[in-house]
């Protein structure tokens, strides 16, 4: 497979190469919209079936945590809007910055993440034998506040009375929790790894608004992994929150 | 009573002949379909087989009417046969209001039954003919499914769901019955034998008075009817230790221990058998505990005890 | 294909409706509204995830066959969520999941 | 209609082609043309098919005696789990489309190849990876759940080495993915002028349909076994009711993608059939349109039964009855090609080419095997052969008989193209009857016991079932021999067969206007097309002679 510039040999147009790339890059998003619709008819059934438990899972997540994060998301697909942007008018430096900036957003939401998983590991909230949804409640560490406390407390009693089994139900749902947002994070990963040959391209000063097929790719691919987030977060966060 | 190549299995429910109605209606309409197009096929080759080498066919794009009609003839007789199917399927879905309900647990592989009196069974299912029976049916690991052919019906049995069935046994007999669905290792073993009685002779069996007389041959039939002879088979290559000469040896145990085998050793391998586990074997045998009266279990014992003819197995003893 | 520049302008007014959007739905999360919690907070989501389809990826601007494509990823959800859902909704034989186990008795013998 | 087809150099001009182009192992192992790459796969899946034959052996030998004796039943379940896996996702998934599809969709549309040329060789390397993870848990542990991976039975109860092979299948998932796309963005993007839509050979269309299940479908297959996997590895629920979790979901994300699968492995063998026959009957297929159409229809109606697998399950009364109805909805398209092919014999050209021969075994066989689907798909009749051995014979016909009828028929019509040479001709139609003659032995005593009620998966059964399974073995013994032929035959003419030039039959599709072994942009020159497909009458360069004059075609449908 010869190259021409930025032409591939079996291409026989710049606008048809364009044109696949696009369409090649839109067919793969739908197969992950189903990948990720297994997962939330999975959520869904079991969100039906013991609503007490994934209400009181939903409970223990951290909202000012998972409302940054999204802000945070919602504002990398805006600069990497912007850096197709820049590509198509032809302003090369603003690309590289763009593009440095999504790449710094979502490194922030990822680092986000991680503080969320280690919070969770720390109230013994990893599915397994080691599972219990009371432990934060029972064992609170100086810095929790002592009315919240007690009102977890209540509200978990609560909800055990309602389902006698919510440990075990709990689980589930944190089960789904840790799939669903390990798998998105996997994908921020890969974005991200896209994102950093992106900028290295940019460097060399590669997208112009004659050729700038890769960085209107992977803003596609990044601005989808942002949708899934935009499900993920009331279906995890926030639905159950009122009392 | 049927020849050696028979095509369908005795009907003994009132399903059977309603699925063997069905699954005639259905064979008709696909040998026309099949034996049509096939002629189709062989008729046209033979006729219009190349003469010459050079030869090109009659260039014949489509018709219109002729695509019309094969889409709509096979789509009504296609509806035919879901409505027919429907209907059979919504009254087995649907058990009527004065059923016989039986409990029916399977677990890796055997099947428990429960009949209303409390009477417990394994591997064996007593039902009386003309009645409606229910089957409630849970699983205790994986899914299993009850099927038995003679009565042309099945259903998962599913853990943590209750399915239930329902069949009117309409000829007295005994009936295979099969685990359908792959539940592992033993799936092929995890059957047994429906047997269908006449109401009386079935009221007989619940109320455990037909094991009178000789206690040793009533013990022998029990030893059948309740499965023990599925596991202990007389030359100890089953799953379970052979039970010829065992009375009266010393029988090595998993512990190390060894025990001399006596009645009340036999009684407790009956009521809590996990309590002595025999060398070399598995904790497989069901507890019988509650299932069997105590006299039941004095001509099981009786039956053991006469089992000294037989040479003596080797394994365990 | 000529392409269609989307400008700067309408990136933004995009996301300062997609954080008006996070906004409200945090803010309905803690209202009552019974059942609609969830209507709410899942409509809300699907107008975000529209908004950010049409614009920062350009499905408006895009070529007839692409929005096709989209169309069929939503239909083919849908065709998996409807229908396993009405098979959980319709079902009547099966004792629930969370049921009293009546012959656990026997199960557990 | 004018302008025909450039000429095309004689038979025995020599030129360079794909084969000759390069040589060494690197040059074939790091190739991006779409044909190397198609070799690469041919390879590949025959020695899956291979692993999954060796098992169905042993699984005949031991069903010959109602107790079985050459195995244990342990291994007994092995061999039929391994012997679905091997077959249906590294065999049967992949054989046309990765093959055939791969080798003639480009040469087929006139483009010089697939629009993702990296991606392909990526999901060729993607099939070996996942490959290698299901022979690792064939060779340490075997896997022993059944190719279905029902849960709780494989996330839980299996001991065997249930947790590479799901790996396995995962990864191969996106290699699936990965061709599908490229074939979906090629058709759509890579068509030589004068390619409409409507022109486009019916192989293509098959394929295009056959790709949209493969992108639809599979995502939801690789994230269900994923979460199985989870599930096994880390203890989670999702599946298993001992932990909360609902065993029914599994089986309704699995047949989502598995039932629609079925048709991934149909519909390209119907696209192979639907290329021979008016070839061999040297006139236009009838109702082109319908056949195009009916593929879309069958890939998009597909979509909509998956539950059909699941009326014993206890799945509700509303849910048997939709997805009832919907499964006799799904066989009319297959009903419409059926017809259509039927048709297109008459007043034809007949010969009895080794391509005709499995084209007409493939009509024959799916006949059964679908309208043995319309005894499955009827609720009535589901709840007693539902999980016996008619079940099992049902789809041995349609994807043994049908597509593996289909797959083998295609590489010999298009191994002329492939390696520019000849099989021996009357060696390969004795091959094709006697697998015909062995299938029907081997497949069909099963619907009788099954309707007898021999349940599926038993490695020991009741003694009256002996005739027919020993009838079933005897049958398999043939067939065996009749896959070996092939082999042979076909590995010996690529040498010594004899020099086919560019198009023997002669076809009519695009890609016997260029040499064979083609070149490695596929056409010295971008072709234009100006004819219709499978159009005789037109194309002075075939060298036929049209017979008697005919008038303008009639009922012209497109
Ligand atoms: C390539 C593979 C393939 C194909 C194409 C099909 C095609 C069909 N299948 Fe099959 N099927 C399988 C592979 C396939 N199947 C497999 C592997 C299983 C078992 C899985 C497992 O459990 O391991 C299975 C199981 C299976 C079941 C579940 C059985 C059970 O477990 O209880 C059902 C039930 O509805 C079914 C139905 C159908 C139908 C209606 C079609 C239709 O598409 C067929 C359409 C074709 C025709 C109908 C023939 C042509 C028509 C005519 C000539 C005109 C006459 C027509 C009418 C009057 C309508 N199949
Ligand atoms: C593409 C799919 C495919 C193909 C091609 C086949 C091909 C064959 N299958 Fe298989 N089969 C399945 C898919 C397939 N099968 C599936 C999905 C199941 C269900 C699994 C499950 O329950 O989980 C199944 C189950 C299954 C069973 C039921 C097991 C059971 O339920 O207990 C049986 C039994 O007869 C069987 C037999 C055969 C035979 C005899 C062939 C023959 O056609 C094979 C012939 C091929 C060869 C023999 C190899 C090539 C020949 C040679 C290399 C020559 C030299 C070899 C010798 C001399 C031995 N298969
Ligand atoms: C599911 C298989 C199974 C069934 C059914 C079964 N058993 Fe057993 N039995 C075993 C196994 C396995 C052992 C050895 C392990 C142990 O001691 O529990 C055993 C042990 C015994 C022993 C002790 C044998 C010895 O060698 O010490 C006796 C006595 C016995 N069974 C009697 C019976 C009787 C009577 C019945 C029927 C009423 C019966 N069993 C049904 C599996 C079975
Ligand atoms: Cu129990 Cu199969
Ligand atoms: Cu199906």
């Amino acid at each position: 497979m010869h190259r021409t510039g930025e032409l591939y040999g079996h291409f026989e147009t710049l606008e048809q190469q364009k044109e696949s790339a696009a369409l090649g890059m839109w067919i793969f998003l739908v197969t992950e919209v189903l990948f990720f619709g297994g997962l939330f008819l999975t959520y869904t059934i079991n969100r039906h079936a013991f609503s007490a438990a994934f209400g009181a899972g939903s409970n223990t997540l951290d909202l000012t945590l998972g409302g940054f994060n999204t802000v945070v998301l919602i504002m990398s697909s805006l600069t990497m809007a912007m850096a197709v942007w820049s590509a198509q008018v032809g302003k090369k430096q603003l690309v590289s910055i763009f593009l440095i900036a999504t790449v710094v957003l979502g490194t922030i939401f990822l680092g986000v993440k991680v503080i969320e998983y280690k919070q969770k590991f720390d109230h013994h909230l990893i599915p397994g034998a080691g599972f219990d949804i009371r432990y934060h409640a029972e064992h609170p560490t100086a810095a929790d506040n002592a009315g919240k406390i007690a009102e977890e407390k209540e509200e978990l009693e609560k909800a055990f009375a309602k389902d006698p089994d919510l440990n075990a139900h709990a689980q589930l749902y944190f089960s789904l929790y840790f799939g669903m947002t390990g798998l998105h994070a996997l994908h921020m990963i890969v974005g991200a790894g896209l994102l950093v040959w992106l900028i290295k391209g940019s460097f060399a000063g590669r997208y112009t608004p004659k050729y700038n097929t890769p960085v209107e790719i992977v803003g596609l691919y990044w601005h989808f992994v942002d949708i899934v987030w935009i499900y993920l977060f009331p279906l995890l966060y926030l639905i159950d929150r009122h009392h | 009573m049927q020849s050696q190549l028979p095509l369908y299995p005795e009907q003994a429910s009132n399903f059977a002949p309603q699925v063997d109605n069905l699954m005639l209606f259905i064979t008709l309409i696909c040998l026309f379909f099949g034996v049509a197009i096939t002629a189709a096929i062989v008729i046209f080759f033979f006729k219009f087989h190349r003469k010459q080498p050079n030869a090109v066919g009659v260039p014949i794009l489509g018709d219109m009417r002729l695509e019309t009609a094969w889409l709509v003839i096979p789509l009504l007789l296609a509806m035919a046969m879901f409505g027919w199917g429907a209907v059979v399927y919504v009254d087995y879905r649907h058990a009527p209001q004065d059923t016989l309900d039986i409990y029916v647990i399977g677990k890796q592989w055997m099947w428990k039954a429960q009949q209303p009196s409390g009477l417990r069974e394994i591997n064996e299912l007593h039902v009386p003919v003309g009645r409606n029976v229910r089957l409630i049916m849970a699983s205790e690991d994986v899914i299993h499914d009850f099927f038995v052919p003679a009565f042309r019906v099945k259903m998962d049995v599913v853990p943590g769901h209750y399915n239930t069935m329902w069949f009117r046994p309409t000829k007295p007999g005994r009936y295979h019955f099969f685990c359908s669905q792959y539940c592992g290792t033993n799936h092929a073993l995890m059957g047994g034998w429906v047997t269908v009685m006449e109401p009386s002779e079935y009221a007989a069996w619940l109320s455990g008075s037909s094991g009178q007389g000789d206690p040793v041959v009533a013990g022998e039939k029990l030893f059948v009817e309740r499965a023990c002879s599925t596991c202990h088979s007389p030359d100890g290559t089953g799953r379970a230790p052979s039970l010829n000469g065992l009375y009266g040896s010393q029988v090595s145990l998993a512990d190390g221990t060894t025990v001399v085998a006596d009645d009340a050793y036999i009684r407790e391998s009956i009521l809590q058998p996990n309590a002595k586990i025999v060398a070399r074997y598995q904790p497989l045998m069901p507890t019988y505990q509650g299932q069997l009266t105590e006299e039941q279990i004095l001509a099981l014992i009786a039956y053991i005890k006469s089992l000294q003819s037989q040479p003596a197995p080797a394994s365990g003893k | 294909m000529s392409e269609h520049i989307v400008s700067p302008k309408i990136y933004v007014a995009i996301f300062l409706t997609l954080m008006a959007g996070t906004a409200i739905t945090v803010w309905a999360a803690y209202q009552n509204f019974g059942a609609f919690n969830i209507v709410i907070a899942l409509g809300i989501a699907t107008f975000k995830a529209t908004l950010v389809v049409l614009y920062f990826m350009h499905a408006r601007y895009s070529p007839r066959r692409t929005q096709l494509v989209i169309v069929c990823s939503v239909f083919w959800l849908a065709i998996m969520l409807a229908l396993t859902l009405a098979d959980y909704q319709t079902r009547e034989h099966t004792v629930g999941r969370l049921a009293p186990p009546v012959i656990f008795n026997l199960v557990r013998t | 209609m004018s302008k025909t087809p450039p000429p095309s150099p004689g038979p025995n001009m020599p030129h360079e082609d794909y084969l000759n182009a390069t040589y060494g192992l690197k040059s074939w192992l790091l190739t991006t043309d779409h044909k190397r790459i198609a070799l690469l796969y041919l390879g590949s899946v025959t020695v899956f098919f291979f692993i999954g034959g060796i098992f169905a052996t042993l699984i005949r030998i031991h069903l010959l005696t109602p107790t079985g004796y050459l195995v244990t039943p342990e291994t007994y379940n092995k061999l039929f789990t391994m012997h679905g896996v091997a077959m249906i996702f590294f065999f049967l998934i992949p054989s046309i489309p990765a093959v055939l599809g791969n080798f003639l969709i480009p040469l087929m549309i006139g483009a010089k190849d697939l629009a993702f040329p990296k991606i392909n060789l990526l999901s060729w390397y993607i099939y070996l990876i996942g490959g290698s993870f299901v022979l690792y848990s064939f060779s340490t542990g075997g896997l022993d759940t059944g190719w279905t991976f029902y849960t709780p039975l494989s996330s839980v109860y299996s001991n065997s080495a249930v947790t590479p092979a799901v790996i396995g299948i995962f990864i191969n998932g996106f290699s699936s993915i990965l061709t599908g796309l490229n074939f979906i963005v090629t058709i759509h993007t890579m068509r030589a002028p004068g390619m409409t839509w409507f022109r486009l050979p019916l192989f293509v269309w098959s394929h295009y349909a056959t790709s949209l299940v493969m992108v639809l479908g599979t995502p939801v297959v690789a994230i269900t076994l994923l979460l199985a996997g989870l599930e096994r590895m880390f203890h989670l629920g999702f599946f298993n009711p001992a932990l909360g979790g609902d065993p029914i979901l599994f089986q309704h994300l699995f047949w989502f993608y598995s039932h629609p699968a079925v048709y991934i492995m149909v519909l390209p063998a119907m696209g192979v059939v639907s290329e021979v026959i008016p070839t061999f009957a040297r006139k236009p297929i009838f109702g082109y349109s319908f056949i195009a159409g009916s593929s879309i229809a069958i890939a998009v109606i597909g979509f909509l039964v998956w539950a059909h697998h699941m009326f014993v399950t206890g799945e509700s009364t509303y849910a048997a009855l939709t997805f009832s109805f919907l499964s006799y909805v799904v066989a009319i398209p297959s009903a419409v090609k059926v017809f259509n092919w039927t048709s297109t014999l008459y007043k034809g050209s007949i010969s009895w080419d080794t391509p005709m021969v499995y084209a007409l075994g493939f009509i024959g066989l799916f006949l059964i095997g679908g309208l043995t689907g319309l005894f499955l798909a009827c609720l009535g009749l589901d709840i007693h052969i539902h999980d016996t051995y008619f079940v099992v014979a049902h789809f041995h016909y349609i994807m043994v008989g049908g597509a593996v009828m289909g797959y083998v028929g295609g590489l010999h019509f298009w191994w002329p193209k492939i390696t520019g040479r000849l099989y021996p001709e009357s060696l390969a139609r004795t091959a094709a009857i006697t697998l015909f003659v062995g299938f029907n032995l081997t497949f069909f005593p099963q619907f009788i016991l099954g309707y007898m009620g021999m349940p599926r998966r038993y490695h020991t059964y009741p003694p009256e079932f002996q005739v027919l399974n020993v009838l079933s073995t005897a049958g398999a013994s043939i067939l065996a021999l009749g896959y070996l032929l092939p082999m042979l035959y076909l590995m010996w003419s690529m040498r010594y067969g004899k020099v086919a030039g560019p198009n023997p039959w002669p076809a009519t599709g695009l890609e016997w206007t260029t040499p064979s072994p083609p070149p490695t942009e596929n056409f010295d020159v971008t072709p234009e097309v100006t004819w219709e497909p499978y159009d005789y009458k037109n194309r002075p360069d075939l060298g036929l002679t049209a017979g008697a004059p005919s008038p303008a075609p009639a009922h012209g449908d497109d």
